[in-house]
């Protein structure tokens, strides 16, 4: 009996709301799967397509982008920015036969620490019948 | 270096098309290539299966046998960090091409001319184990050409011709029932002797034929480079000269010409690193092309190729004149590829016949 | 390879509960550059920041990474730590283990793996941090106020007498703000100009204060701490200096045209003293008005009456420069115009007023002298009904807010109307008495019990003319009954607004707006007098509704907000800012688009793009949409995050 | 009906008077009958200029090796290049601008209107012509080829010989120019992005075996790369292939060059750039299809790098390469772009 296949996954956070949400989750001690190691970012503006890319080609299997609700951008814009940007990102991988579900963005402010462990525990659950992504992964 | 060229007068032998996939079949302990066309249509070196007939065409391949011979991405180590308690230690594990034979049939003379070309730069001093591994335990069987598979063939304008022989194992030519059998080192002969009772002995008819075929062919190139050693005389005194900026106006500084191509051989070599902790990774080569801008970039910044007119002089100083300085060989076998797969009509002839009716 | 040393804290059992602190540590020992690996029960502890201290300097370590809590809570604490030990404070990263890790999971081995790949990757970002020291920019020690209001006014006195240079701009050609306009002031019924005046001319006589009237901004760059503004000086024809206010001028002028500050009770001819107290005391020629000096012929008669030749019909229009080092908005109000009012009439009846137009009646320096007169017959009204909320609390038709103030005046105003017209009968229709404020509710009581005013509790339905007397329809909603009354005069509560030309204003200086107009604080609750754009702070109705007292309160507050930065000579601003490749850069000029300070510019020398540092937050969204990576941010490069990806991955 | 005589009068004039330093244009190869890129600076090459069906190419590409010429002399002509476009050629030009590589006045833009045909697909002409070489090709009057070949010459309709993305043109005459030959009549396309939504069309898994087999075969010529017009960056940012390295380039900076993916043709490392480069397209891809025409393997680049100007036109109403004064795509956003995507 093998034990259950257990998803790789990089969370990028806005430092302003979904990082401090996140915390706000430990100081809840709200539970949620051990899957997701977090990076910490200025905003979810900064994210790169290259970072999901490159997060894929390092043998991701599922990778999470979580910034400031529309409007509540500690830089008053980025997060638009970013939800055009990464919506494309989305598109195309998609695109070119990736499972959809492996790449994932949401909105969790500061207060949401109960909305973080959602998203974590949904993404885990979707990722884990998938099994480990090895299309753009090296030597995968 | 090169292994048994056969002692005395090579063996000539003569086979039936009938029972050519029969010998294929023969060989099915070794791994084979064909000429294949793919969906897109292009025509390539494929692994083909047993139970595949094994047809020959006069086709030209995007990629010559190059990429079995000299592949894109050679590993030459693996090294991975392991720890134990307090203790470090690099394990570095070399690696060679796996063991096997392989036989690629439908080789193109000038693609044997190439591999021929190719032995003598991997050859000399500093003999380069991963290519002499692949290329002596590959059999190259040529197919001489009876029509020219590219309209911008040259070979006999860079002394090879349709039916040249240079590398090759075997060179088979077509005689419509039947082919023609030459065979030319110990490793061809190895696959005749496997399946002997297939071959029989050409009649003197059949070798007049053959000499027809091969002389005809000849007569069928469309493209000629006039006086090719002239030229490579010539260019020495051309290092200079600005029609290098003229001709490389509309170069896009891509890699076709020179990854195409079946005699040129630049590489890079790498680690690619997989993991840091623990560490694991590969050294790997890689091809490369002077073509690129970074092929020839310092460190400190400075360029001695900056521009598209000193990386298309390059290339052609490379395969006119430093070879044939060095080797006495041109380093162009006249397959036409650069030619036909130039996104803007660089022609390598016509490049070459300015620089012959240069300043006369 | 530099030289990293690791420190994991076990929070008591917060940590170390759910996840082996003594594996991370072993881990972590054996990753490369790590050369020194430790495990403590309290890191934050003193003896814990002396374990930190002590390894960095007998190890020789070149950075940190403490593996505790976030880096919301201690991240300071340990910088300052590194520091005391001689490292640069960004030599010191924290690896989030506690709320991001222990606290949210249960399976021991599993959290220990999650901790070990978060301290990995802090320590890959940490490798690569740069040294960086705060940004400083040295401070313009003066401040700008806009509007010269009792607002202004306040900010602006305030400011001086701290000893800081105030620019004072006002739009007008007099200082003073509604609050000249006013006859008394609730709830002490004291004289209005009585108390102002002496304020306007301390103000006028200040030296610290450099008073621009008939001006305008125009212009505003820079950030806190420097901002450079374009002043624009309207041209007044007459020169202060010289005017002697003997008034000659306006008796030849032949135009005349309705007077602002008496609201259109009265006229005034073009070239105008805007009222007897005004400061600077000078008259103007309004060129909107005088038609001959827009064509450079004036009719002349104003220059040849004047004996001391002030008047100069070739002013021009100047623009004015100045420096600041912080900016205090204090544009204040204007009445919601009685034309909104269709069920008032559209404000065509005369002897339908508005609030600001009843202060002038009532006061002594108004155009009856203090006679509560009806404009269109100049009869004394007898029965005069006052109409509260006229405009406000109306989400459908007009403002959905409340004025706050009307309450206050409108008994005042029934008062004064009872002190001038004893005879008379006074009623007034609202909604509700909002009342709240020092001696506010005793003073609504007074108008009921001392001076009979008749509160009645509804609205007013429509109100019409009919032979000379405006019939009132309306409801009082406590009696249920239909009320109907002849009166000689209405008195209409507008609502504020905020001053036409401050939504403008807003734009040029950056600062926000409130879904009413008006501009928008930082925090409704605990940053009530700073504006979103940092150095500029708010005073005053341009805020939202307010009183004298609140207004002059809000405006000292402002004052002692703008004298933080004025007091520093130098700013200090967090380094980690966005860093341009030159020779990455194409120019194509997408990080300037997005970046939402404005920090980014194409350098016209060579067009690639330059950040400037101080305006720079490092929000990154510029590193992202570079299509080169030619700009990044310091200690948070695209190199770091690719590192970290890698060990959050484990690898 | 493009006339070539107008265009070379044009040249002509340009050159004589010295409006520009030179005229970058098509001319005919060697082989007699293929279209390759030309650079005429006397008035008297101007003969040499040539529009037909082949004229394949986006000359704009090499505009980016002008600006390098330049910054590499030391007192360089500084007068404006001649470029002869075609209406997709003239929406690359749009972007160059939008993205201020190119300054307008530094260009004289020559254009050419395709009205009703366009450039051929030279399988689809090999084809046709079973094997008989080609000697000439041009224009119809009703919007056909006329094929000259073994001695005998054919009508063919557009339809059969028509490149790919010309039958998804949305911009059959140059969209920016300062000369004009031929008409400016809208040519209608009912499915301009029919290609894409065939692709999208597949499974999920459809798409992927799709795209793995056609990667397989990349061998990072970068031929894509190097034709490509947007593709003007002096480094590329998923390897360092063309390292801009300057003399005071910092150690730091050295050091911060990233290896996003390997040298090694592996089919993750060929997704990896072939994704970044679709990616770095999106909103400045304008589907002149020399990706795809330049790749020697034949990997169907347009298929991927089009897709994003289909999203950005429906999710964000973004029309690529026609307007030089609207921002790039990903340097704005709407505050009602869509976000159903986002938990």
């Amino acid at each position: 009996m093998t034990e259950e296949f257990e998803p790789r996954i990089v969370a990028f956070l806005c430092k302003w709301c979904s990082s401090a949400g996140s915390d706000l989750a430990g100081v809840s001690r709200l539970e949620y799967p051990p899957n997701v190691v977090p990076i910490q970012v200025m905003c979810s503006g900064s994210i790169s397509p290259l970072y999901i890319f490159s997060a894929f080609n390092k043998g991701a299997d599922g990778v999470l982008v979580s910034g400031c609700h529309p409007g509540d951008c500690h830089y008053t814009k980025g997060n638009y920015y970013a939800r055009r940007r990464l919506n494309l990102v989305k598109k195309l991988l998609e695109y070119i036969g990736l499972e959809p579900e492996r790449f994932q963005m949401s909105w969790v402010s500061a207060a949401e620490g109960q909305k973080y462990t959602q998203v974590i525990k949904q993404f885990v659950e979707e990722l884990k019948p998938l099994g480990p992504q090895t299309k753009l992964r090296r030597n995968g | 270096m090169i292994q048994g060229i056969l002692s005395g007068n090579p063996m000539h032998k003569i086979l039936n098309k009938t029972v050519f996939s029969k010998w294929v079949k023969e060989l099915r302990s070794s791994k084979i290539y064909f000429p294949r066309k793919d969906d897109s249509g292009r025509w390539n070196y494929a692994q083909i299966t047993p139970d595949e007939d094994a047809i020959l065409d006069v086709s030209q391949t995007t990629l010559p046998p190059k990429k079995i011979l000299f592949p894109q991405r050679e590993i030459f180590l693996e090294f991975s960090k392991n720890i134990e308690g307090d203790g470090e230690t690099l394990e570095v594990k070399e690696v060679m091409p796996e063991d096997g034979s392989t036989i690629i049939f439908g080789v193109r003379p000038c693609e044997g001319r190439a591999a021929w070309l190719l032995d003598k730069v991997f050859a000399g001093d500093f003999s380069d184990p991963y290519y002499w591994k692949r290329r002596n335990q590959t059999t190259l069987i040529g197919l001489a050409c009876s029509i020219p598979p590219s309209e911008n063939c040259f070979c006999l304008s860079v002394e090879g011709s349709p039916h040249s022989e240079e590398g090759l194992d075997i060179l088979l030519t077509d005689l419509g029932e039947k082919y023609y059998v030459k065979v030319l080192t110990e490793k061809g002969e190895k696959l005749v002797e496997a399946a002997k009772k297939l071959f029989s002995d050409p009649h003197p008819e059949e070798t007049k034929k053959a000499q027809a075929v091969q002389a005809e062919s000849e007569k069928r190139l469309r493209r000629h480079l006039q006086e090719a050693r002239l030229i490579s005389e010539k260019l020495k005194g051309m290092f200079h000269s600005s029609l290098w900026d003229e001709e490389s106006m509309s170069c896009i500084r891509c890699g076709i010409c020179t990854y195409l191509c079946p005699s040129c051989h630049c590489f890079d070599i790498s680690d690619e690193v997989d993991a840091v902790s623990p560490l694991r990774g590969k050294r790997v080569r890689t091809w490369d092309t002077c073509q690129f801008p970074d092929f020839t970039m310092h460190s400190s910044g400075h360029n001695p190729r900056p521009d598209k007119a000193s990386r298309l002089r390059q290339r052609l100083f490379h395969k006119f004149q430093y070879f044939v300085e060095i080797y006495n060989q041109f380093q162009c076998v006249g397959c036409g590829r650069c030619i036909s797969l130039c996104p803007v009509g660089i022609d390598i002839i016509e490049v070459l016949d300015k620089v012959r009716s240069h300043g006369s | 390879m530099k030289r990293t040393g690791i420190f994991v804290c076990h929070c008591g059992i917060n940590i170390a509960g759910t996840v082996d602190v003594k594996k991370v540590a072993a881990d972590l020992a054996k990753y490369p550059g790590v050369v020194h690996a430790e495990d403590y029960v309290y890191m934050c502890s003193d003896p814990g920041q002396g374990l930190i201290v002590r390894a960095i300097q007998e190890k020789k370590l070149d950075n940190v990474v403490v593996a505790c809590c976030s880096p919301n809570l201690h991240e300071t604490t340990f910088r300052n730590a590194s520091q005391r030990a001689g490292l640069n404070s960004f030599r010191c990263e924290i690896a989030n283990i506690r709320e991001q890790c222990s606290w949210v999971h249960k399976d021991k081995p599993k959290a220990t793996q999650k901790a070990i790949k978060i301290t990995k990757s802090a320590v890959e970002k940490v490798r690569g941090n740069e040294s960086l020291e705060p940004l400083s920019v040295p401070v313009t020690r003066r401040a700008l106020v806009i509007g010269g209001g009792i607002a202004g006014i306040q900010a602006a006195l305030d400011l001086a007498n701290t000893g800081f240079e105030v620019i004072l701009v006002e739009k007008k050609p007099s200082i003073g703000g509604h609050m000249s306009q006013l006859s008394e002031t609730f709830p002490t019924l004291d004289c209005s100009q009585c108390i102002l005046t002496p304020k306007m001319v301390e103000v006028s006589k200040h030296p610290k204060i450099k008073l621009m009237t008939y001006s305008e901004v125009q212009e505003v760059s820079g950030f806190v701490g420097n901002f450079k503004v374009k002043i624009l000086k309207k041209p007044t024809y007459v020169d202060p200096t010289k005017c002697n206010l003997c008034d000659e001028c306006t008796k030849v002028c032949p135009i005349v045209v309705p007077n602002e500050f008496e609201l259109g009770l009265t006229g005034r001819r073009a070239i105008y003293i805007p009222f007897p107290q005004a400061i600077p005391a000078s008259y103007t020629i309004d060129d909107k008005n005088c038609p001959d000096l827009a064509t450079t012929i004036a009719c002349g008669k104003c220059a040849d009456v004047c004996k001391v030749q002030a008047i100069d019909y070739d002013m021009k229009p100047e623009i004015v420069e100045e420096e600041v080092g912080a900016i205090i908005v204090a544009t204040g109000y204007d009445l919601y115009d009685k034309e909104n009012m269709a069920e008032y009439g559209y404000g065509k009846y005369p002897d339908v007023l508005d609030g600001l137009q009843f202060e002038r009646l009532c006061s002594a320096s108004g155009p009856t002298r203090g006679k509560i007169l009806r404009p269109s017959d100049h009869k004394e009204p007898k029965e005069v009904v006052f109409i509260q909320c006229s405009g406000s609390r109306d989400p459908e038709n007009h403002c959905a807010y409340c004025s706050k103030i009307c309450c206050m005046y409108t008994a005042k105003h029934a008062m004064l109307y009872k002190h001038h017209v004893h005879d008379g009968q006074a009623y007034i229709f609202y909604i509700d008495i909002r009342s709240g404020g020092k001696g506010y509710e005793e003073f609504v009581q007074r108008a009921v019990e001392e001076d009979g005013v008749v509160y009645l509790r509804g609205k007013v339905s429509k109100i019409f003319e009919d032979k000379g007397k405006i019939i009132v329809w309306g409801a009082d909603t406590l009696t249920g009954k239909h009320i109907e009354i002849a009166a000689d005069m209405v008195v209409l509560a507008q609502a504020m607004r905020p001053s036409q030309g401050a939504q403008e204003l807003a734009k040029k200086l950056k600062l926000a707006l409130d879904k009413d107009g008006f501009l928008a604080e930082a925090h409704p609750k605990l940053r009530p007098v700073e504006s979103v754009t940092s150095g500029m702070f708010l005073a005053g109705a341009a805020h939202a509704p307010k009183d004298i007292p609140e207004a002059v309160a809000q405006a000292s507050g402002a004052a002692a907000k703008a004298v933080t930065i004025l007091s520093q000579e130098r700013l200090y601003h967090a380094p980690t800012v966005a860093k341009v490749s030159a020779n990455l850069c194409t120019g194509c000029g997408m990080c300037v688009l997005v970046c939402p300070y404005d920090a980014i510019s194409l350098k016209d020398k060579d067009g690639k793009a330059e950040v400037n540092e101080v305006l720079c937050e490092g929000c990154g969204t510029c590193t992202a949409t570079c299509l080169r990576s030619a700009i990044q941010v310091k200690n948070l490069s695209q190199n770091q995050v690719a590192e970290m990806i890698l060990a959050a991955l484990g690898g | 009906m493009a006339k070539i005589e107008e265009l070379r009068e044009e040249a002509r004039r340009l050159l004589r008077d010295g409006k520009v330093k030179y005229i970058i244009g098509y001319g005919t190869g060697r082989d007699g009958w293929r279209a390759v890129p030309i650079f005429i600076r006397q008035p008297e090459e101007a003969d040499r200029l040539i529009w037909n069906p082949t004229c394949v190419h986006n000359l704009s590409r090499f505009l980016a090796d002008e600006k390098r010429r330049q910054a590499r002399e030391k007192k360089p002509d500084r007068r404006p290049v001649g470029i002869v476009v075609k209406g997709c050629d003239s929406r690359a030009i749009v972007v160059l601008l939008q993205e201020k590589f190119i300054r307008r006045d530094d260009l004289v833009v020559l254009g050419v209107s395709c009205e009703k045909t366009g450039v051929i697909d030279e399988d689809k002409l090999t084809d046709k012509l079973k094997g008989k070489k080609p000697e000439k090709i041009e224009f119809g009057d009703q919007g056909e080829f006329i094929v000259a070949a073994g001695n005998e010459k054919i009508a063919v309709s557009a339809g059969e010989l028509l490149a790919e993305r010309c039958r998804e043109c949305r911009a059959n005459f140059p969209v920016i120019y300062d000369f004009l030959t031929g008409e400016k009549s809208p040519r209608p396309v009912e499915r301009p992005f029919g290609s894409i939504e065939r692709m999208e069309a597949l499974s999920s898994e459809e798409r992927w075996a799709f795209w793995k087999n056609e990667l397989e075969k990349c061998i990072r010529c970068y031929a894509c790369r190097s034709v490509c017009p947007m593709c003007y960056c002096d480094e590329c940012v998923v390897d360092s292939i063309s390292l801009a390295v300057t003399a005071d380039t910092t150690a730091e900076e050295k050091a911060q060059k990233i290896k996003w993916v390997q040298k090694s043709p592996e089919i993750s490392e060929n997704f990896v750039y072939h994704l970044v480069r679709a990616i770095h397209l999106g909103g400045r891809c304008i589907d002149c299809g020399e990706c795809e025409r330049a790749c020697p393997l034949e990997i169907p680049l347009r298929f991927l790098n089009k897709k994003l100007e289909k999203e950005a036109k429906e999710l964000f109403g973004y029309e690529v390469g026609f307007d030089v004064s609207q921002p790039p795509l990903i340097s704005c956003f709407r505050d009602d772009d869509p976000g159903d995507f986002i938990r």
